[in-house]
Parts: C-alpha cells; sequence; structure tokens
C-alpha cells in the first residue's frame, strides 16, 4: 500500500502529459486527490488491503513496518500539499502556470514519500535530492529576480549539503558493504572506534543540518523562504525542510546511527538555531522573511528535543515525543501563518509589513486565525504549541539539562515579542488609504485558514488523547 | 604504492585545480571534461568499467555540452568582462595551491589514524542490471522523477520566460 | 593500516580530499556565477571517486558502480536545473555575477 | 462529591462564554445567556459550598494529571467570584449593551471567571499553570478591547504578567523537584533552605502579580483609562484580587511552611507596606476617577501581603478578611465610576461636580464603599484593617506606622474624590444628568449592603468563612466582634480625624474639592517667601507635607524607571543583538557555504575527538 504513495505521483506526472494533453485539465485535481489519499493512509494506514498491491509492496522493497514518525510525517505532507494546491488556486491564475507547478508539486510530493519510506541511505539520498530539485523549480517559478535568487542559493546550499552526505554514505558504505539502514546500524555497532565512521556520522549530520536550515547551516533558508512564491512557500515552510532535514535527522538517529553519539551537536545546533532564528525575526519588514527566521528557531527546539532524547532514560523517550509533537504542530501553524501571509499578498500585493496596518477589520477571519497560529507557536495555553513546548522543557529539565531549559522558556518570550509585533503591524493600527477598500482572502484561502486554525485548537484541547494514541506508542519504536 | 595510481591522482588534482583556476570559462569547462576523462581512468584502475563508460558519456560529454551553451548564450558579457577580472581572479585564486600543497604536506606527514574493515566476503549479488533493476527500483524511479524536474525547469525558467501572461 | 587495500584507499582518498579541497575553495571564492557551478562539478567529481574506491575497498564493486551510475544521473538533472536558473538569472539581471544576487539579505 | 459538580465551576462559564462570543447584535440575547451563566455557576458555588471532594484526571503520564480539589477554602474564593461576576454582569446588562465589542467583552468576562474557578479548584502545578495562563489571554483580550490604542497597554499588561507567570512557572518546577510532587495539597517544604526559599520567591512573585503588587502593577493604571470600565470591576477589582491573595495563602500555608522566623516574612511585609505607601501616593494626586481608583487598588494589595506576610494567624485571617472586603467595596467603587462615567459622560474630576443631588442612590454606594475602604467603623474595611494593623505591631511598629499612614493618605484621597464628583460646583452640561439605570443600580446597592454586613455582622464571614481556612494554625482564636485593643482603634479614629481635618483645610485655601490636596502634590520646594509666611498658620503641617509630596514624586519616578525596564532595557537588548545578527547576513551565498563548513568542521572534529 505505502509504494503506491511513490508509484502514484509518478504515474500521475506521465499521464498528465500524455501526448495531446488530454487530462491536463486534471492536474490541480490530481494532486488534491493524491493529497487526500495520503492523509488517509496516515490515518488508518490499512494492512494488506488487496493482494495485488503487496505485489506491488514487494516491488520497491519497502518492507519495514511504519512507525508513528513516519505516519506523523505522511499526514502533514497531505495536509500541506493540500493547503498549498488551494492557495496556488488562487493565487496563480494563469493556465500554463497552474498546471506546470502542480506537475512539479507531483514530483515534489513523490520525493517527500520517498524520503519518509525508503530504509536505505544512498535512496534517501536520491530522494532528497527529488524534492530539492522540485524545490528549486518551484522557487523559481514565478520567474521573478528575487525568486530566481533564492532557488540559485538554495541550490548551491543544497549542493554542499549534498556532498557532506554522499561523503558520509560513502564510508559507511565501506564498513557495511550495503547502504542499508540495518547493515549500516550494525556495522557502526562493530566498529564503534572508527575513525572514519566518526566522520561519516558527522558529515551525514551536517548534510541534514543545512537541508534542515540550522543555524549556522541556515544561510538560505530566509531567501528561499522569502522569494518564493505565496504557494510554495507554504509548502516548503509547512513540510519540505522538515521532511528533507528534520526528519531524515530522527531516521538516522533513531533507526541508524543512535541519537547518543551526537546528542551533544543536537542539543548546541538546536539551542543556537533558536535564539539566532528569534533574534532575527525582531526585526524584519517582510512578513515572509520573519516567519522563515521563526521557522529556523521553532525547528532549534525540535532538535532541542531530538538531543534531549539521545540522553536516553525517561526523560529522553519523553524529549523524543516532544519533538515529534512540535514537529506536527510547527507544521500546522506555521502553514497557517504563511497561508495568512498569502492571503496578506492577494489583497495588499506585498509581504511588505511596514505597509500593513489596520487590516483586522478588513480580514477577519485571516485575522484571527492569524492570532490563534502565533499564540500557539508562542506557546500560550491551551493551543497545541503550548503542550509540545511544555513536554519539551519539562523533557529538559527532567534530563538535568536546566541551562537548555531555561533558553527554551526564555526564547518563547521572544518568539510572543516578534509574533505580536506581526499581529501590531499588520491587523491594528491605522489602514492605509490604498488598503481601505481590501476585503477578505478568496474562498480556498479562508477555508484552509480556518480549518488549519480549528486544527490548531483542536490538537491543543484533545491533548491528552493525540498524545496517548499517537505520540507515546514510539516508546517501543526504538 | 603503485606509481600509475599516483600519477592518476595527480592528474586529477592538477587537472580540477586548472579548470577552477583558467581565466577563460570555456577553457574551465572543457578542463572539467578532461577531470571527468581522468576520473573515467580511475574508475577502470578500480575495477568499475560501467560507472566509468556512464562518467565519460555523461560527465565529459553531456554535462560540458549543457555549459557550453549556457556561456554561449551569454558570451558577450563574458568576453567583455574577461580583461577586467583577470587581476582579480589571480588575487582571488593563488593560494589554492599553496594551501593544496600545504594539505599534501600535513595529510602525507601526519596521517590520520585511519582504520579499514576486514574483508566482508563476497558480493551477494554481482549483476550489475539484477542490482539496478531488480535491488534498486525505488531509486530507479527516483531518476526518472529527477529527469522529468529538469525538463520542467527548462520549460519554466528557460522556454516560458516572457510567455507569462498570455 | 593491515588492510591490504591500504595503499590504494591511502593515494585515492588523499585526491578525494584535495578534490574536495579544490571545488569547496571554488565555491567560496569565485564570483561567476558559472564557475560556481564548475565548482560544484568538481565536488560531485570527488564524491563519485569516494564512493567508486569505497566500494573497491569493501569487495562491493556491483553495488558500487549501481550507485555511482544514479549518482551521475542525478548529477546532471540538478545540473540541467542549476544552469536553467543561471539562464533566468541572466535573462531577468543581465549579470553573470554572484554580487549582483545580493537583493535579499538582513 | 461527583465530577459534574466538580467540574460545572469550570466549564458553565466557559460554555457560555464560548456562547455569547459571535453573538454581535443588540437584541439583549447575550446578556440574558451571560446572567443565566452566572448565575447558574453560582448555585453550583452555593451548592457545593460545604462538600469537600477530589477528582483526578488520568492524563499523559509523567507526573502530568489532572488534579481538582474542593474543599473550604477554595469553595469559599468560588462563591465570592460567582457572585462578583453575577453582580458585574447585571450591571453591564444597559453598560455595555451599545458597545461594538460587547460580545468580546462577555464571552472574555465568562471564560475569565472559568479560568479562575479553574485554577482555584487546581490542586495540581501543571493544571494550576493552564487556569492560570488561560487568564492571562482574557486579561489581554478585555483590555485590548477597550478605547482604540487599547492594544499597547493590552500588550504592555500581557508582558509584564507574562514575565511573572514564567516566575511561577520556574518556581512551581523548583517546588516540584524539591518535594517530588506536583500535587498541591501533598507539599508542605520548609522554607528552611535557600532553593526552598527561591521556590517560594518565584512563586510568591507570579502570585502577587496577578493581585497587582508593586513592583508589577504599572499596567493597571493604563488599563483604568483604556479598557471598558467594568473590566476594572471585574478583574483587577475582584477576581485577579481573589485568584492573587487566594494562590498567596495557598502557598504560604500549605505548599510552604511560612513562619514568622524566616526571612521571606520581613520581605513580604516590607513589598506589602512599599506597596500600600507609594501606590496610595499616586493615587492621592491623580484628577481621574478611574486613575484614582486604580492606584487604590494597587495600594490594598500591600494590606493583604503584609497581612499573610506577617505569618501569624491574625495577619492571615486580616489579609484574606480585607481581600474579600476590598473585592466588595473596590468593585462597587468601580461601579459608581461606571454609573458616572455613563450618566456624565466624563470621569474628569475637572469636569465633574455636584453630582450628589443628581444620582442620590450612586452617591449613597459610594459613600459606603468609600468608608470601608478608608477604614471608618463600623464597616467591613475598619475590622479587616483593625486585624492587620493588630498583626502588623506585632512584627515591628515601622509597619504599622506604614499602614496607617496609607489609611490616612486613603482617607485624604477619598476625600477629595467624593467632594469633587458628588459636590462642589456642578457644571452646566451636567444639568440634565440622571440617576443610573435599576439594572446598574442593584450590583452596586447588593455590594454596599454587604459592606455594612459584612462590617456590623463580622463574625458571619470570619467564622464560617475566613476562620476555617487557617484550621490547626488558629490556635483557638477567634477574631470575630469589636477588635479587642482600643487603643488601636482609637489610633485609627484619630487618623481618619486628621484626615478629615487636613481635607477641610486643604479645600477651605483652595476653594474646590479637587484641589484639596494640592498642597501634596504641588507642594513647593522653593516657593517665595512671603507665600510661606502667608501660611505660617500651616508650617509644620507644610514640612511634612513637603516630605509628603517629595516622595510622591519618587514614587512617580519608581513607577516609570519600573515601566523604563520593561519597555527599553530588555527590548533594547534584544534589539541590539538583532541588528548585528542582521548584518551578518550579507545575501551572499559564498559567505553562508562558509559558514556552513565552519560549522561542519566544529561537528566533525567534535564526532572525532
Amino acid at each position: 500500500m505505502r509504494s503506491l504513495l511513490i508509484l502514484l505521483p509518478l504515474a500521475g506526472l506521465i499521464l498528465l502529459n500524455l501526448p495531446g494533453g488530454l487530462l491536463a485539465g486534471l492536474a490541480l485535481p490530481a494532486v488534491a486527490a493524491l493529497a487526500i489519499f495520503e492523509i488517509v493512509l496516515a490515518v488508518y494506514l490499512p494492512t494488506a488491503a488487496f493482494p495485488a498491491l503487496e505485489q506491488v509492496q514487494q516491488l520497491l522493497h519497502l518492507s519495514t513496518p511504519l512507525d508513528s514518525l513516519a505516519r506523523v510525517l505522511l499526514l502533514s505532507i497531505g495536509i500541506v500539499m493540500l493547503a498549498s494546491l488551494l492557495v496556488l488556486h488562487a493565487t496563480v491564475k494563469a493556465q500554463r502556470r497552474r498546471f506546470n507547478v502542480a506537475n512539479v508539486l507531483l514530483i515534489s510530493l513523490m520525493g517527500m514519500n520517498g524520503v519518509v519510506l525508503v530504509h536505505d541511505l544512498f535512496s534517501l539520498y536520491v530522494f532528497l535530492e527529488v524534492t530539492s530539485v522540485a524545490s528549486f523549480v518551484l522557487i523559481a517559478s514565478s520567474g521573478e529576480d528575487t525568486g530566481l535568487e533564492g532557488a540559485f542559493k538554495y541550490l548551491v546550499l543544497s549542493a554542499v549539503a549534498t556532498v557532506l552526505m554522499l561523503s558520509g554514505v560513502a564510508m559507511m558504505f565501506l564498513f557495511a558493504g550495503s547502504t542499508d539502514f540495518s547493515a549500516v546500524a550494525a556495522a557502526l555497532q562493530n566498529n564503534s572506534g572508527q575513525l572514519l565512521l566518526k566522520i561519516a556520522i558527522g558529515t551525514f549530520g551536517c548534510g541534514l543540518l543545512i537541508k534542515g536550515g540550522l543555524v549556522p547551516f541556515h544561510g538560505w533558508l530566509p531567501d528561499a523562504y522569502q522569494s518564493a512564491p505565496a504557494a510554495i512557500s507554504v509548502l516548503l515552510a509547512g513540510v519540505v525542510t522538515k521532511v528533507s532535514g528534520i526528519y531524515a535527522l530522527f531516521r538516522l538517529g533513531i533507526s541508524v546511527v543512535g541519537l547518543q553519539t551526537f546528542s551533544p551537536v543536537l542539543l548546541a545546533v538546536g539551542a543556537l538555531s533558536m535564539v539566532v532564528g528569534a533574534l532575527l525575526a525582531l526585526r524584519q519588514n517582510s512578513l515572509k522573511r520573519l516567519l522563515a527566521y521563526s521557522s529556523v528557531s521553532q525547528v532549534g527546539y525540535i532538535v532541542l528535543g531530538l538531543g534531549c532524547a539521545g540522553m536516553g532514560g525517561p526523560a529522553g523517550k519523553l524529549g523524543l515525543a516532544a519533538a515529534i509533537f512540535h514537529l506536527f504542530n510547527h507544521t500546522i501553524f506555521k502553514t497557517l501563518l504563511f497561508v495568512n501571509s498569502a492571503a496578506l499578498e492577494q489583497r495588499t500585493g506585498t509581504s511588505d509589513m511596514s505597509v500593513m496596518g489596520g487590516l483586522g477589520s478588513r480580514m477577519p477571519i485571516t485575522s484571527t486565525s492569524s492570532a490563534i497560529a502565533a499564540l500557539s507557536i508562542a506557546g500560550i495555553p491551551p493551543l497545541s504549541g503550548f503542550w509540545s513546548k511544555l513536554l519539551l522543557i519539562i523533557a529538559l529539565w527532567q534530563a538535568g539539562l536546566y541551562a537548555y531549559a531555561s533558553l527554551a522558556v526564555f526564547v518563547s518570550v521572544l518568539t510572543l515579542a516578534y509574533m505580536l509585533t506581526v499581529q501590531r503591524r499588520v491587523f491594528f493600527g491605522k489602514c492605509r488609504e490604498d488598503l481601505l477598500s481590501a476585503r477578505e482572502a478568496s474562498g480556498g484561502i479562508v477555508l484552509v485558514e480556518a480549518a488549519l486554525a480549528l486544527v490548531i485548537i483542536g490538537v491543543g484541547v484533545l491533548m491528552p488523547y493525540v498524545m496517548n494514541s499517537f505520540l507515546l506508542p514510539l516508546k517501543g519504536g526504538f | 604504492m603503485n606509481a600509475l595510481d599516483v600519477v592518476l591522482v595527480a592528474a586529477l588534482v592538477v587537472s580540477a585545480t586548472m579548470t577552477v583556476m583558467t581565466a577563460r570559462l570555456l577553457r574551465a569547462v572543457i578542463g572539467l571534461a578532461i577531470t571527468s576523462a581522468i576520473l573515467t581512468m580511475i574508475m577502470f584502475r578500480l575495477a568499475a568499467p560501467i560507472a566509468g563508460v556512464f562518467e565519460l558519456s555523461v560527465c565529459a560529454g553531456l554535462i560540458p555540452a549543457i555549459f557550453i551553451s549556457a556561456i554561449g548564450l551569454t558570451r558577450r558579457l563574458a568576453a567583455e568582462e574577461l580583461p577586467a577580472r583577470q587581476q582579480e581572479r589571480l588575487r582571488r585564486f593563488w593560494p589554492l595551491p599553496v594551501l593544496l600543497v600545504l594539505a599534501i604536506i600535513v595529510l602525507t606527514q601526519w596521517p590520520l589514524p585511519i582504520g579499514l574493515p576486514d574483508s566482508q566476503g563476497p558480493e551477494p549479488v554481482t549483476d550489475l542490471s539484477t542490482l539496478l533493476w531488480n535491488a534498486r527500483p525505488a531509486d530507479l524511479l527516483a531518476q526518472v522523477a529527477l529527469l522529468l524536474g529538469g525538463a520542467f525547469a527548462v520549460v519554466m525558467l528557460v522556454k516560458n520566460v516572457g510567455r507569462e501572461h498570455e | 593500516m593491515n588492510n591490504p587495500n591500504w595503499p590504494i584507499f591511502a593515494i585515492f582518498g588523499l585526491g578525494v580530499v584535495l578534490t574536495l579541497g579544490v571545488g569547496f575553495y571554488c565555491v567560496m571564492v569565485t564570483r561567476n556565477l558559472i564557475r560556481a557551478l564548475i565548482g560544484l562539478e568538481v565536488l560531485t567529481k570527488a564524491v563519485t571517486l569516494l564512493l567508486v574506491l569505497c566500494g573497491y575497498v569493501a569487495g562491493r564493486m556491483a553495488l558500487a558502480q549501481t550507485l555511482a551510475i544514479t549518482l551521475i544521473v542525478v548529477e546532471v538533472a540538478v545540473m540541467v536545473v542549476a544552469v536553467s536558473l543561471f539562464l533566468g538569472i541572466f535573462r531577468r539581471t543581465g549579470s553573470i555575477r554572484s554580487t549582483d544576487i545580493q537583493n535579499l539579505k538582513g | 462529591m461527583s465530577a459534574i459538580m466538580m467540574w460545572a465551576p469550570i466549564l458553565i462559564p466557559l460554555a457560555g462564554g464560548l456562547l455569547v462570543l459571535p453573538m454581535r447584535g443588540k437584541s439583549g440575547l447575550r446578556e440574558i445567556v451571560a446572567l443565566l451563566a452566572t448565575l447558574a455557576n453560582l448555585v453550583v458555588a452555593i451548592a457545593n459550598f460545604n462538600s469537600v471532594g477530589t477528582w483526578t484526571g488520568q492524563w499523559v503520564g509523567h507526573g502530568l494529571d489532572i488534579v481538582l480539589l474542593n474543599y473550604q477554602f477554595s469553595a469559599f474564593i468560588l462563591a465570592a467570584a460567582a457572585s462578583f461576576a453575577l453582580l458585574v454582569c447585571l450591571f453591564c446588562f444597559r453598560f455595555m449593551r451599545e458597545k461594538t465589542s460587547a460580545n468580546q467583552f462577555f464571552a472574555y468576562m465568562l471564560i475569565s471567571l472559568a479560568m479562575v474557578d479553574g485554577a482555584v479548584l487546581a490542586d495540581h502545578l501543571v493544571t494550576l499553570l493552564f487556569f492560570w495562563e488561560g487568564l492571562l489571554i482574557t486579561l489581554m483580550g478585555m483590555i485590548a478591547i477597550g478605547r482604540p490604542g487599547a492594544f499597547k497597554t493590552a500588550v504592555k499588561a500581557f508582558v509584564i504578567v507574562g514575565i511573572s507567570d514564567l516566575c511561577l512557572m520556574f518556581g512551581m518546577a523548583m517546588a516540584g523537584l524539591a518535594s517530588g510532587t506536583l500535587v498541591m495539597s501533598k507539599m508542605h517544604l520548609p522554607v528552611t533552605d535557600a532553593f526552598n526559599a527561591l521556590a517560594f520567591v518565584l512563586m510568591m512573585i507570579g502570585a502577587i502579580a496577578k493581585a497587582g503588587s508593586m513592583p508589577f502593577h504599572s499596567w493597571i493604571p493604563d488599563a483604568a483609562v483604556d479598557a471598558p470600565l467594568p473590566f476594572m470591576a471585574i478583574l483587577p477589582a475582584s477576581l485577579e484580587k481573589l485568584a492573587g491573595i487566594y494562590l498567596l495563602s495557598r502557598i504560604s500555608l500549605d505548599l510552604f511552611q511560612l513562619t514568622p522566623e524566616s526571612w521571606l516574612s520581613p520581605l513580604l511585609m516590607i513589598i506589602g507596606a512599599v506597596t500600600i505607601l507609594l501606590a496610595v501616593m499616586m493615587a492621592l494626586i491623580q484628577k481621574d476617577y478611574k486613575k484614582l481608583l486604580s492606584y487604590h487598588a494597587i495600594s490594598q494589595v500591600g494590606y493583604m501581603v503584609l497581612g499573610i506576610g506577617t505569618a501569624l494567624p491574625v495577619g492571615i485571617i486580616g489579609g484574606i478578611f480585607h481581600m474579600i472586603n476590598h473585592a466588595m467595596y473596590k468593585s462597587c467603587l468601580f461601579l459608581t465610576g461606571g454609573a458616572v462615567e455613563k450618566q456624565a459622560g466624563t470621569t474628569d474630576l475637572a469636569k465633574l461636580g455636584g453630582l450628589a443631588r443628581k444620582m442620590p442612590i450612586t452617591f449613597a454606594c459610594f459613600f459606603v464603599a468609600a468608608c470601608s475602604i478608608s477604614g471608618v467603623p463600623p464597616f467591613n474595611g475598619f475590622f479587616s484593617k483593625e486585624l492587620l494593623y493588630d498583626a502588623a505591631l506585632d512584627r515591628h511598629f515601622i509597619f504599622y506606622i506604614a499602614a496607617l499612614g496609607g489609611s490616612f493618605l486613603t482617607a485624604a484621597s477619598f476625600l477629595k474624590l467624593g467632594h469633587a464628583a458628588y459636590f462642589g460646583k456642578r457644571s452646566s452640561e451636567h444639568d440634565n444628568v440622571r440617576e443610573a439605570p435599576i439594572t446598574m443600580l442593584l450590583p452596586m446597592l447588593v455590594i454596599a449592603a454587604a459592606c455594612i454586613f459584612f462590617g456590623v455582622h463580622n463574625s458571619w464571614p470570619l467564622r464560617n468563612l475566613i476562620q476555617p481556612v487557617l484550621g490547626a494554625r488558629l490556635e483557638g482564636h477567634d477574631f470575630a466582634g469589636w477588635p479587642h485593643s482600643m487603643r488601636l482603634v482609637w489610633l485609627t479614629v484619630a487618623v481618619l480625624a486628621g484626615a478629615i481635618m487636613n481635607h477641610i483645610a486643604g479645600a477651605t485655601v483652595y476653594g474646590s474639592g479637587i484641589n484639596a490636596v494640592d498642597h501634596i502634590h504641588y507642594a513647593p520646594l522653593l516657593k517665595p517667601i512671603y507665600e510661606q509666611a502667608e501660611r505660617r498658620a500651616f508650617d509644620p503641617y507644610e514640612i511634612m507635607l513637603d516630605v509628603a509630596a517629595f516622595i510622591a514624586r519618587g514614587a512617580w519616578s519608581v513607577d516609570r524607571a519600573i515601566d523604563w525596564v520593561y519597555n527599553r532595557l530588555a527590548v533594547g537588548a534584544a534589539m541590539l543583538g538583532s541588528t548585528f545578527l542582521k548584518l551578518l547576513h550579507t545575501g551572499d551565498y559564498a559567505l553562508y557555504v562558509a559558514w556552513a563548513l565552519a560549522g561542519a568542521a566544529i561537528v566533525v572534529w567534535y564526532m572525532v575527538s
């Protein structure tokens, strides 16, 4: 069944581009259908539905059972892809570009699904590359100077990341004779003191840190997020960097290397990202750039949780659960914030906050959902972000990492500060005269905003259920 | 240590250095092709003939062709810039050979305590086509997607520029 | 270091390290976008060599060749996208200098 | 006790709040729903009054459970909160009708009530924190819907209360670490060692900041001007005082064992005394009805903190008694302010005057409440203050002097307020002012009557509500009835008489009520000598008042300095860091590659070594 997640996008891609353009009109519905299929699969995950499909399963050698982490990611991919599509539908009117972007979205979808599903280091690299290539094209798809600039910077940094990762893969391959997760994990166990393997873990990890945009590997991220078209920045910030950087880091730590080997690195990098990202977000004029730095900061929290998980013990388990929970929450609220920014861009033609103001009464749903997301990201109860941060801080505290726990609390104050600045500059105050006629964004965007805001509230309120049914089962997962 | 190996490695490093340091872009691209050709020889030496053939045809043939066409499209600018930038390039690149020599000295005089694994027994599957087609199908699908992605990049970024607002 | 393949690993490993150095130096220092892409290509060469070398030393040549071929295909696709981006930048800004694509900052 | 009854005080207002949130029209349905919700809440609170029970919910594990505890103390606070919410709701029935954001106001008010109920019922630190932080949101929301520009004040309140809540969170974590449990009623930590003492101080900051004590007060006067008036009556005047002082009592009595010997006791008393004096100094010079009241809302907290800080039974009883009394008279005062604002259209004392004739019932309520807050026998404030004087004198006479001085200035400022608003010359534009409508009068009358009842018949609240809180620590005392020390009563009466004389003198000199304390406000430091000579008769008095004015100015600058620390210093440091980091991001990808490689080098070096 899972193989379909890789096969169907590719099949769709080929069908859409049949000579004559017979099915070209179905591009957007096709991507939407695949995204919904993915959400359903992530939630229900049927086992052995059809024997015929099981043979397809064999074909791609995806036999390892799917853990909760992968399911959380599949769910996130589906949700964000759907959101991005609706924004695309609302913001891009030219038929040709819409069709092209939808095709590249399919490639991106396939790449991300592959990253989540494979259990082979080299395949992981190949699918990361698929995702990245799709991202480069998508970022530049507007044809604007800034889009090209952002995409080029992303490409250079991503190529450097590729080199680092592949060097790591090659050296692990040297010892394991294979690139399969389990074989590499066994080789790492048996040759624990080897210099080359230590270097390999370091370079592979650093490659993923570049892809995930952690400080000091983050240079490309704000430029790419800021310059991407509205629908694409939703996708990039929502899942692409999380899947290609953070999820792969989780996978590397949980399934291959063992988190304890590099947990101090993760803690340091996570804390640095948290602080630097939040500080940089304080003084930005571009809403999208601010949100990008906020992503750096929040991803820092996730990596901090992962580092805490490497400390082992019950605190480590709680830290891992908190990190995964925050990963999901951040996906939702950062997607929502970027959709808000898309709504504002649709009505004001810019994402520069210095020309906005007083839009709260004119765009009630956008402003309300934005406030909910902002409060959630700042960790205000009872919204979803509060719980994941609370669990994270508790885990850090239990693990004896008092300094990191205090830092996490301190950064949440900074987060609150810059998020309130956004609310004030965009939605309150005096409205500029040329924006007096601004109205609420179009239907698709409003729908996404409302739905995601409900998810934030729902996850926050139903926290115990989410915790027990989705996150804690992970304990058995590693 | 085999003399041929030393020559091959030296040729690789020297040609790579020339590639990045040469003044004209076209020569740099040709240098890249030569580097690829040397890499192909190394691959033959390391008993990887099929990968070597790929390297030769794709990296010494296709990729330089792509670069050359790109340079052709921007030639006017490239030619204009040349004299003005030459001085600057020299200033930027002269440390590279020095650094390389230093690196060679350091790495040969103080070798890292690198250990290699013991022999791991015979390879389970030695047939290349079986490996490529049956053992790693996911990689193949990904390659298809990647090439399609490249095609869309050309369509969207090169072919369609200026026709957006039709 | 008692592995019979050690001399081969040492000499080609040195080649990999040096080529990586050349590539990284080029990417960081040059101001010409095409030359930066050439630097990335040099880096890929080094990595391809490392992959083949590791396969050779581990006695896994078939798998190593498979991986190397895949790597080459990926390389082509990435380079096509990179050159497309480069051409886009050239058309929009009329420049091939990296100093002219520093509008996003701060 | 059933789970339903346990949860009802939280869920009923919460449901009501969510229900009224979308009701935007002027149909009155919203007001009726809000009234019904508060009424139902009061009924539940009374039904729960004598029952004791706990409710534990299995939650995420790792020691994080939901634990609620309904016992004598929490039931008392719940009933009080429910009564005030009902009365303020009734008041708002007409007051908020025409306001555009009335739906939000009612919703926030009801949700605040739910959060306070939850915080009071919570017996687990994390549960407590949940409701405590929830209160922060509604606080911000309620201020933000005030007049245009109120958002800034809302943010200020949010930042100040948020920072103190962070302290609370740290304190909770430390207390949990020290005691090995997060269940409040199972903690009995001594405060002898430094770790526990620090935990106490941190949690205390959270509690007194919610109550509005200095130095966490500076948003309250701003909010008084910006927020809708009933907000002041419901949150800073009653609900937050109830919650804050409740938590302070819980911390001092249950979680930690505060003893008079500990250094924390003088610390609390000093905070209390300083708050009393500085805030009342500020109150004295205000020229706005609401702002004057708001500084008193801060000043009176000082008495409660002082009382609990004595760690003596009489002080704690006095503090809690003062808390409930203050909630009554201060909400009554704010409601009279609301009635005046609604009927006369302004709260600027310079424009008001002579309203006693036009609004006799409002004035009567004001009179009762003002007498209460000034500590005039036999109103309720008198009795709680006498208990506090008793406790303060027992510890050190300096605290007694501070408390008594506070009373003097309180009385002086209320004489000024009453004179300026209700007597003196009425401006012509207020000739048509009429008495407030019955829905606004009724709450005031009820509270005023309660002020008298709690004073005259103080044995009922003391014996039934407050003294049981202490349990065994009461050591058989009974503080009901007339104060046992007549000497202290006479001193109080003397001070009040002094305040009246001061007012008469001031009003005679300056010719109007509003300027009656100008000799304190504008006391000259270097006036021409003959002016001094003209007032020679008052000389010794003037000197004293000069000092008072000096302190008043000092209080003003301390107030601004605290403000400056919040607004400038912390923000400035962050902004500097931000600017520096921004300069590093030049937009050059080569630089970013260099960072990444440097980072990778460090990581690899770490992995290898």
